[in-house]
């Protein structure tokens, strides 16, 4: 009977915890309430959070190979099948409508993409600061967190940088929820009264067949340009033909439903399998949130800019605050330029117009996460 | 093996299982108990019945971020 | 031709069939015919019964490493994935709100749990019997019949004793569907007329911050006290969080729904695959179905008991009867207090009362769980 | 910089194409056109297509053993899992009433399979043409396109001959699409306007414990005579015994809405990426294409020949038209003799009357390709 | 090999198909007509539409024990 | 190695990253641009708003094949 309490004892979490342990549940916690209470990305940030607070369960071993987490993510992370399928998904839920009623504006959701390059520019010099230690790889996975785009992130911080996941998956989405208090203040700072006020006119209407079309061609020219980004940019544009094929109404209702919430939900579990201690509680993970921030801010100034040359090229019809949602973020974005358009001039509807940069953004950053898996990869 | 020693192995089988019982209902009992302590103690903390922040978050929130969307292909998904 | 004829014939089931696959695939289609016909859990008596019946198809191998059964059970049973996932749809269904109105009958739900550890003590002793050779890790997976729960029961038989799964998970769900005729007469044996007779004041509101806290909260003392029941009881929380959190309805929904119905097929299916001939038609399959009746008649009586004496202490305020529903069997043994209730007072509504302790013996048994995984597994 | 430019220009498609891979991005276009313009059966098609775009992009090696197509390749399709759970699924949305209500007409699905025996005598025949060289194995999976079933074809294709199966799918689902324009001429070629205006009795009205009969009695049959044929059987009874059931209808939905949405999407990738350039261009591909439609024509005439003994038989109360929809394609061909009915005779409805034979196609076309696993697998 | 042995391989393989085809199609019809047999019988034993046991215990059934639940989470499952 | 080696080495990835930075952008225009001339090009080609073929074709199509059906079962699908 001693003998057995002692061995129930030594297996308790009392008996077995580490600091960094409870300091990772604590993080997990952490971003649950941020996800409950402040509606920070909740779809991903309740998983992910949850995952780190079971990957750091003494004994549990939920994150080993054995353990739930640490089947689910070798299954679906590092095969890159989670975020291939939730990009597919996300094809299947979006209107390129907007994008393609005036395509010229794609040109802000490339400018954003300055962000990502930037910040690999910024992450390599971090290693003169001592205790930091970040490889061309590690670097293009930090990058990436300026594409604000949580699968395109995650595909290419699995391939380049799996230790550092956890870290950037986080930054990835804490930032995207903060994407109202971080853009506002830049928008303000880098666009005059009159600009904001600038309203737009009306998008024409796009026609089934050009939708039909649109994802064809876009697959078509990143194959023949850069085959490396295929995989993203393919299952994006194959969820996106399942909805405007209009024939495969079950298949695109499923992937954009049940499909995406159940990948979502293995996908939010793996990654938090990541947050353990050993790997997240460390400087590198402060270098990445630290870069993260400034990847968002550099690539919002970047749109803002080509907004602004937009604007003066374009008989100043066009507003430059929906070069800021150029850096994807959908749609949290595009209804940010939305809002601080309103402040400005309470006729001056945005979010159509900022949809065709924002998803064109998204574009981007596949486009640039296909260049660092080229080379860096 | 002997009928006299398999007696034997079982009789040590249970006394282990006895053990076991004995462990297991303890530790049932400890963790019940202690949820129920905690629990009671939130009960009196929690203000009753306050719309709680999450409540109002929520609406906003859900299905925002996941992926690029515009309004109108939510009307075109309930039409399934 | 006569050749080929005779390869043809060679290859029929007529020529292959042994006794134990007929009387296997008789067992099989009796499941089907109980679930069908009696509505015996049907949502896992049909595939596992029809499972049974795949298993037992000679030459066909469709239990076998590369038959269909065979890969979904090594996918999903051999790495737990499957009954986890169950035990987060079951999260994302159950409402704790009953619980946490009146906390202090959790104790019912602890002490029901004395079926599964009084069961295992009678596993062992079973070894008298000539024939019958149940090891510590048998008896266990036995025992946890008494738990009255389905995927803790599969999750541990899987780990402890894979070969008796089949009868382990035969037993549980059996057992489970006739909650109704096998608790009745232990009720009304154990309790007075005046017992069954007491109306239950009516149950508080319990605010939503509460039912937020409550999976955190269960979570927390669980990975303090037993980390080898956070498996189980982590997902169990994670759907509960999904659910009560408000704020990601879409994974919710798909977690207490498609995706667990997909996984109970694929379960259900799996487990029959453990219904081969061999394995099952042996005494052992007798014993584990007689052990499983003493665990739930031993369950239910302990729950009574303390059920009476909660009776006593709380001044006559407490019913008894909802002692019972403390094995779990959620929903049908608060539904059977209910009824019995009912017969002794027609203005006595035991329902709501009644579900406190019955999902308190979800968590009771998920803890047993623990316990005899960390000390025997 | 240069030497990065020189990496990059390296790694575009431009650099890499083959001529064949261009060519079968092509083909894989034309199946999305053919599925969008047409209606060729988008479901399998556009996935299909799909894939085999993506499997022919250089250097992304999206169908290799690393890329999300091999993956789902692997996972399904050689293990055999995903064509039996469309069959799963099929079963789970089929309504055998039609042939409950008139048994004897399922001899018209059994002789519509005589396209899938004459067809694999015309692919062995085709070693005589130089250049084209088909085993046993190959001519037994080509034939099995004869047996207008997609997922039975994918099935025995993936089991007989891997290389084979992008053109044996893309020829079966062609093929089920063009039902309405390969069986009308045959049609009227072998039947009289007399027989054609022939007009059948109500079919009486099934009960619902026959319905929940069959699919045990089909599997038992099925287990008895040719357990070879069990996993396709197995499986489409287990969906059926689902559905009828009435008792568990959670899982039927799932299993013939969001998990064959799910699975068919995954399956049609898959298919897809064996429409590599090397296998798929090449005499053997037409040879298929070919031999494909020798294998409606003759399933759909020996039908008729069956359907036109039945006339003589019934006195004259059977429409012989009703035996084309013996070759499966369900419901189209069913669909096409309804019209093909109706143009004789505008009161002669004979949709129901044709889903009889049209189901009983798909358990003959199940039954001959478990045959062939036996034989020749 | 010589054009000859190849065309006397498959005449080989031309016989084995024929083989195919006359078992291939005996199973086929053996197999339906057998179904067709028994379906035939079970419809004349079974008695015509009397409500089936199953379909009076369905609704009581379904759903009932998948997991832990009270009544009120399904009507707001239902608002999903 | 010597803090003198650290500091040439983080120089040659500075290098190559200000490379990435300008094959990085580089390639991103270049695919927009693209994309931009592209579908300017279909949309002047695309007559605009007549119903496409797809659109006619839709309805009678989907859900069409993909397995067994009867009519009767839809409805019954419906009521779930
Ligand atoms: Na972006
Ligand atoms: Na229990
Ligand atoms: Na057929």
């Amino acid at each position: 009977m001693e003998q057995g309490l002692l061995q129930l004892w030594a297996s308790t979490g009392l008996y077995n915890f580490t600091f960094g342990q409870l300091a990772m549940i604590a993080v997990g916690g952490g971003l649950i309430f941020l996800a409950i209470n402040k509606g920070f990305e909740p779809l991903l940030l309740i998983p992910i959070g949850f995952g780190g607070i079971l990957a750091n369960i003494p004994i549990a071993g939920i994150a080993g190979p054995d353990g739930l987490l640490g089947i689910l993510y070798s299954a679906g992370i590092e095969t890159g099948v989670f975020p291939l399928l939730i990009f597919m998904g996300v094809g299947a839920m979006t209107d390129f409508g907007p994008l393609l009623a005036r395509p010229s504006l794609m040109i802000l959701g490339a400018a954003a993409q300055f962000g990502i390059f930037f910040t690999l520019f910024g992450a390599i010099a971090m290693n003169l600061v001592p205790g930091i230690e970040f490889s061309m790889a590690d670097a293009a996975a930090i990058a990436i967190i300026g594409g604000a785009d949580g699968p395109t992130a995650i595909y290419v911080g699995s391939r380049l940088a799996p230790d550092l996941l956890g870290a950037i998956a986080v930054a990835a989405y804490s930032y995207m929820a903060l994407v109202p208090i971080i853009q506002p203040p830049i928008m303000k700072l880098l666009t005059t009264e009159e600009e904001r006020q600038t309203r737009m006119t009306q998008l024409r209407k796009v026609s089934k067949l050009e939708k039909i079309l649109f994802p064809l061609i876009l697959l078509i020219v990143t194959i023949l340009l850069l085959p490396s980004a295929t995989p993203l940019v393919g299952m994006l544009c194959f969820g996106n033909l399942l909805k405007e094929s209009g024939v495969v109404d079950r298949l695109s209702n499923t992937a954009q439903n049940e499909l995406i919430n159940i990948v979502t939900i293995f996908l939010g579990l793996s990654v938090g399998s990541k947050l353990a201690a050993d790997k997240f509680l460390s400087a590198e993970t402060l270098g990445i949130l630290l870069l993260g921030m400034v990847a968002f801010s550099i690539g919002t100034a970047a749109g803002l800019v080509m907004g602004k040359i937009m604007y003066r090229l374009s008989g100043k019809t066009i507003n430059p605050l929906i070069g800021a949602a150029g850096v994807s973020a959908v749609p949290m974005a595009a209804r940010v330029a939305n809002k601080i358009g309103l402040q400005a001039n309470p006729q001056n509807f945005l979010l159509m117009h900022a949809m065709g940069p924002n998803v064109a953004g998204v574009i981007g950053s596949a486009v640039a996460a296909g260049v660092l898996l080229a080379i860096v990869g | 093996m002997y009928a006299a020693n398999l007696t034997m192995e079982i009789e040590q089988l249970l006394m282990q299982s006895l053990q076991l019982l004995g462990l297991g209902m303890g530790a049932v009992f400890v963790i019940l108990l202690l949820l129920i302590a905690i629990i009671s103690l939130v009960s009196k903390i929690v203000p009753e019945e306050v719309a709680t922040p999450s409540a109002i978050v929520a609406p906003r929130v859900d299905n925002s971020h996941i992926a690029a969307i515009s309004v109108a292909l939510h009307q075109h998904r309930k039409n399934r």
